[in-house]
């Protein structure tokens, strides 16, 4: 039982209380790209949930199958981009081979990944707070379903904002920040809360 | 020093690993895509404007490659594209003349529309339209909350002092994205080299539409340019007169006999009148044959001359005398 | 001159913060004081030089497939180098970044320049433009970090300017601040621009 | 065949290169990491024991997570103890270093390391703070609102009640440890 309580404290934690968007500032270029329109949005989600969970994974096991016993922890950073670049790219691959119309809806944002932030974010939060196994990836796959819940609050938002009367100077992006930074005070009343 | 060595043979093996796992991979998952269509692919403009038809240029391009699609009906990408596409296809490039949009109405601005009330709805034109079909006396005039701006990607309507729509021809690509946002369907898209155009689509009888229209530019269905025009290009649709773009030569004399001046001719009174250089001129009368007004005479063989009164300025002689001995001044 | 053309594009006209809206996940989290800022920038800008200069000379002898993948390899141990410098020199700077220096590899305006500007250009030009972007966006983090910390603690590189009187805005030091001062900022940047 | 050789020969010289750069320098800056980090702790040790000489770890308690150092002055005697204590705060992990007298009295405490809401919870860095612990016995371990005499700071009651809660979690099993050093003191 201890050990669902355990999975739920991330979930909370990694959607509302520290969430990797609003809270850590992780993945904030596609944030701000890609939340023009809703379908495209919960596309990139998608990807980004699929690529956080893989990512977890396979770093974690790095980090303590190849790292940790010769004592090479300097070389975590480097391990890590090479995995997430190299995974993102055969996931492409893969898509495209085996579900074409999933490619279409979901291809352009694949490569847009792998220099997104917040992948590469969980990926050494997962070690500097010294989950196991099983809790990386649970915690990779909620930090992706709050980018994700976060991204789609954002591009419903911002699609309304495109019939608002809004000064041309603040147009695009400014707006989106200052939306961001509304909904950033809104997650602030989480942080308090604790498991 | 073992750190080193260590460092170099895990990143290494890594390296290696993802190396071949992706060199693999990509062998293995070969997507036979049609080098074509990458090649065609990347010609496009890539704005997915969708004036071809097709959902994308990803899909035009496939559609070019694989079931033979037409290879000039990229509006924004122009002969450029095309003469591009042509080469790696094979074909002969079929140039096709570019179109421009034009706005068949005349009012929609601060003073020249009549209003039955003050708007202050949703600002696009499809809601306006929706409320008792549109703030403006005219129900077939333009309801201008601007949807086609919104609609344009390419910058190409801009309003002006008085609040009038205006297409720059430059900027414009033809792509058709503001024909579909207007609710009206007041915006047609029309090949450049075609200047005159009727700007009313009122089919309201005469004197209604007269009345109901602010700028009083309303077209009141009398058909005197039917009859005067040279080609017959123009033809009633239900008390509205409308021009058929492949016939018409753009001469203006339709603009001239308007008694609502609903047809507006920029280059009305600029047209050069057509001269026959007797030098150059072998009398094989396709300038005779070819001119709508019989302006030229003349018997084969003998040097041709043009009747100055007769002729209108549309410069068709000019273009189809085969030793160019025509000039227009 | 044309490179020195090179050099000042980066600051204002092509600015990658304010301008092209790129790296932004360091440029909002690290900005909350402005020794942070510097900190964050130098490391940036050192390995957006040299990234740029190795990847110029190196971008013909690798394969495509691989380009991403390599590339990143490139980047990760320049950032790996300064990770271990700052962490061996400046140990509260480093404290205070943090999660961020690694980060750097992901950034957007690095991964962007060496993929649309370092395989393209000789050594030279890359190195100006690096060199140049980075200084650029150093520029734009002193710029944010300034107005946040002065509004957020009334002080400016640890030196309290307000009078004690002053009770600081908290908010500009957290999350939403970010977003709020940043969107402000680029909305006076399309001000300017559209003047 | 020698398209995959080329991929992966091209990637393995490319990272054997960058790891051989990186292990070399990480042979210069490791040390000096450490150092820094043991000096660290040293001076915070020194901090809350300012006449102490030398510490010298005398065990481990809750479960090897808190490690206990005994001060001794320059002829070795027992001036007190002092450990690290580290509890999940407002919005981060909170670690004070904690001084003990050898009668189990505090002496002083050190806020370490903290990332509480700034303004409210990271107030508890401040001398004034930190100076409401010394001469504290274990009871009166409490803070106000819970009908202790600890006032908590602004608006920070969850990092006070934090702090003062690390510290009641050390003492309550610091017995066992102190055990051997008692005894140790009297076989001396």
């Amino acid at each position: 039982m201890e050990f669902i309580g355990k999975i739920f404290a991330l979930a909370i934690a990694a959607i509302f209380v520290q969430n990797f968007v609003l809270m850590r500032f992780l993945g904030l270029c596609p944030y701000i790209g890609v939340s023009k329109k809703l379908d495209s949005a919960l596309g990139m989600g998608m990807a980004v949930i699929f690529v956080m969970t893989m990512a977890s994974t396979f770093t974690w096991l790095i980090q303590n199958f190849f790292l940790v016993p010769w004592k090479l922890e300097f070389l975590q950073t480097i391990a890590f981009i090479l995995t997430i670049a190299s995974l993102v790219q055969l996931v492409e691959m893969i898509i495209q081979k085996t579900a074409p119309s999933l490619y279409k809806a979901l291809g352009v944002f694949l490569p847009l990944i792998t220099t997104n932030c917040a992948v590469l974010g969980v990926a050494i939060l997962n070690i500097n707070d010294q989950l196991n196994f099983i809790e990386a990836i649970f915690n990779g796959f909620f930090a992706g379903i709050g980018f994700t819940l976060v991204l789609l609050l954002m591009a419903g938002i911002r699609e309304r904002l495109e019939k608002a009367e809004i000064p041309a100077c603040m147009k695009g992006t400014p707006i989106a920040m200052i939306v961001a930074g509304c909904m950033a005070l809104a997650f602030l009343g989480f942080s308090g809360l604790k498991i | 020093m073992t750190i080193i060595i260590y460092s170099i043979i895990i990143l290494g093996s890594l390296g290696l690993i993802y190396g071949l796992g992706l060199a693999i991979a990509s062998r293995k998952f070969q997507v036979e895509v049609d080098p074509k269509i990458e090649k065609i692919n990347e010609i496009l403009p890539g704005a997915n404007c969708g004036a071809c038809g097709h959902p994308g240029c990803f899909a035009y391009a496939e559609a070019i490659a694989t079931q033979g699609e037409e290879i000039n009906k990229c509006a924004p990408g122009g002969e450029k594209a095309c003469k591009a596409i042509a080469d790696i296809m094979g074909l002969k490039a079929t140039t096709r003349e570019r179109n421009i949009a034009v706005i068949h109405c005349q009012s929609g601005g601060k003073d020249n529309t009549l209003l039955r009330y003050k708007y202050e709805g949703i600002s696009t034109c499809k809601a306006a339209v929706l409320v008792t079909n549109g703030p403006n006396m005219c129900d077939f005039g333009c309801v201008f909350q601007n949807d086609c701006i919104a609609a344009c990607n390419f910058d190409a309507i801009h309003l002006n002092e008085n609040g009038m729509r205006i297409i720059d021809p430059d900027k414009c690509t033809g792509c058709g994205a503001c024909v579909i946002a207007c609710p009206r369907n007041l915006i047609e898209l029309v090949p450049i080299s075609k200047k005159v155009h009727i700007l009313c689509s009122t089919h309201d009888k005469g004197a209604v539409a007269k009345r109901k229209c602010g700028n009083h530019t309303a077209c009141i269905g009398c058909g005197l340019c039917v009859k005067k025009c040279p080609v017959d290009a123009i033809e009633m649709q239900d008390g509205l007169a409308v021009i058929n773009y492949t016939k018409c030569i753009s001469c203006g004399q339709c603009a001239l006999v308007c008694p609502t001046k609903a047809i507006v001719d920029p280059l009305a009174g600029k047209r050069k009148k057509a001269v026959i250089l007797s030098d150059k001129c072998i009398g094989c009368t396709i300038c005779a044959k070819k001119c709508p007004v019989d302006a030229i005479s003349g018997e084969p063989k003998k040097v041709h001359k043009v009747d100055s009164e007769k002729c209108i300025g549309c410069e068709i002689c000019f273009e189809v005398c085969p030793k160019n001995a025509i000039e227009m001044n | 001159m044309r490179l020195f053309q090179e050099f000042t594009k980066g600051f204002v006209k092509e600015n990658p913060v304010f301008v092209m809206a790129l790296g932004l996940c360091p440029t909002l989290a690290v900005t909350s004081s402005v020794e942070n800022a510097i900190g964050m920038g130098m490391a940036a800008t050192f390995v957006l030089a040299f990234s740029n200069s190795i990847i110029s000379l190196i971008k013909n002898l690798i394969p495509s497939k691989i380009r991403i993948p390599a590339y990143i390899v490139v980047i990760a141990s320049f950032v790996t180098i300064v990770d271990m410098v700052m962490n061996a020199y400046f140990p509260e700077i480093h404290k205070n970044l943090g999660l961020f220096i690694p980060l750097i590899v992901v950034n957007c305006i690095i991964l962007g320049r060496a993929e649309a500007f370092a395989s393209k250009n000789n050594l030279l030009r890359s190195v100006i433009d690096g060199l140049g972007m980075g200084l650029g966006f150093t520029l734009a983090l002193i710029v944010i970090g300034s107005i946040r910390e002065i509004l957020g603690a009334g002080q400016l590189l640890g030196y309290n300017i307000l009078p004690a009187t002053y009770k600081p805005v908290l908010v500009a030091i957290l999350a939403p601040g970010a977003f709020l001062v940043m969107g402000i900022l680029m909305g006076l940047m399309n001000l300017k621009k559209n003047k | 065949m020698k398209y995959y050789l080329k991929l992966g020969f091209v990637l393995l010289i490319i990272t054997v290169i960058a790891s051989g750069i990186l292990a070399f320098i990480n042979s210069f800056t490791e040390p000096i990491i450490k150092f820094n980090e043991q000096k660290q702790k040293e001076e915070a040790r020194r901090e809350v024991h300012p006449e102490a000489a030398s510490f010298d770890s005398i065990g481990t308690i809750n479960n090897e997570t808190i490690t206990v150092y005994a001060a001794r002055a320059e002829n070795d005697s027992l001036i007190g103890y002092t450990f690290l204590a580290v509890k999940y705060g407002y919005s981060s992990d909170v670690k004070t270093m904690v001084g003990l007298r050898s009668d189990l009295s505090i002496n002083k405490i050190k806020i370490i390391s903290q990332a509480e809401t700034p303004g409210l919870g990271a107030n508890c860095t401040k001398p004034e703070f930190q100076e409401k612990f010394s001469n504290l016995k274990y009871d009166n371990l409490l803070v106000d609102k819970d009908g202790g005499n600890i006032t908590s700071i602004t608006g920070a009651t969850i990092t006070t009640r934090t702090i003062t809660n690390s510290i009641k979690e050390a003492f309550d099993n610091l017995d066992p440890v102190l055990k051997n050093t008692k005894t140790e003191e009297v076989t001396e």
